[in-house]
């Protein structure tokens, strides 16, 4: 049900994975390459996991909507390699018997990946690539570290 | 011994995707003053797994145990 | 982009038509045949759709979200027929440039669904068949007609 | 003549998918008033459809719209 995977992703296999009789609601959610952010163009994407401790993480968050949806099967699979504009980095799908818990389950699943599962974005640009920081997406690291970083 | 491995940003400024610290056991947090003083990286805003699970700074790290550096993450 | 057919609705078909660089988010709903509700069996489930104005209900929706969500592109599918347990009976695509956006008004988009397109389920269990009454699936008409009905 | 469609439980209940009134032009409430007396069916919570929209009570139906009774919808 949890995947981290060098190869294409199909919507279809992972939303496949929750379908169940006593589901009457999948919501997926697809993460795809954007090419502008704030003003800026992407060129491409590369993404690194630290494969075994991510398919952990990913069983977690699982386990975390378990608890907290009891009725909810969840699927995830996310992308690692160089990824084009357009290109689908993730695809979470979650089937309940009512669409509500779906929809909140679903966007739990991606706060969380994007809290604690150890996958690192590269972001290349016309004029440079700098890997991307924070799990919120705000901060870079222009010299390669974070910069909030002060000596120990 | 203990390896150590290291992704992303860290992987590409060190060069290499493991260092090491020639000890048996020791704390998380010893083990980030040591790889601190060892390879002149910036720690305070890397977590440690060990056995593919975050640990905390008083958790102990034996030789044998994987271990890993893990910088903020950015995926999703 | 909105679509009612009789046809097996594929959700990589309905996905992709809102794939687009400036979009990083796609979410999809799937709602799909359950076979139990409130502990009764449900064997299958016929659609019946007035198309031509369905259709037009649809794209009413779509214009509400890109009154609402202006960065939203929406695709919508119903099947109309019989459909087995699990089989799709509706998939919703919304793609923004950022999540949050896509969960809201895709959320948006089923409960309209349910308020303004002319299609009506009926179910049939093993003891008997009735159209489903009213958008919150709430009433039966146990004898084919709104149970709220009084002689005008 | 007005020719009104009718789907679902209506179309069942009353054997057939569209049903007539011999009128030329007359409003949203007329019409209901004319399918009550003359098919015995009940409108309260009927919707009436003109030309693929909902229409309010004192909108005006003509010879040529296309007419549908639309009762609680079920999709989705």
């Amino acid at each position: 049900m949890y995947e981290v995977t060098p190869d294409v992703i199909s919507i279809e296999e992972v939303t496949n994975k929750v379908v169940r009789p006593e589901a009457g609601a999948i919501v997926n959610f697809i993460g795809t390459v954007r090419e502008f952010t704030k003003g800026k163009r992407t060129l491409s994407l590369t993404y690194e996991a630290y494969p075994a401790m991510a398919k952990k993480q990913l069983e977690r968050i699982g386990n975390e909507i378990q608890g907290k949806w009891p009725d909810a099967k969840v699927a995830i699979a996310h992308r690692t390699g160089k990824l084009a504009i357009s290109d689908i980095a993730v695809v979470i799908a979650v089937s309940t018997p009512h669409r509500k818990d779906a929809y909140e389950a679903n966007e739990y699943a991606i706060e969380r990946i994007k809290q604690i599962v150890p996958i690192w974005k590269k972001e290349k640009w016309e004029d440079g690539e700098e890997w991307i920081g924070d799990q919120l997406e705000k901060t870079n690291y222009p010299d390669g570290k974070p910069e909030e970083v002060k000596a120990p | 011994m203990i390896t150590v491995q290291c992704f992303a940003h860290l992987r590409e400024q060190l060069g290499q995707d493991q260092i090491t610290v020639e000890k048996e056991k020791l704390t998380v947090k010893e083990l980030l003053k040591e790889l601190t003083d060892q390879y002149a990286i910036q720690t305070d805003s890397l977590m440690v797994a060990v056995n593919e699970e975050y640990a905390e700074p008083e958790d102990s790290v034996t030789k044998g145990d994987r271990v890993a550096l893990i910088p903020p993450v950015s995926g999703g």
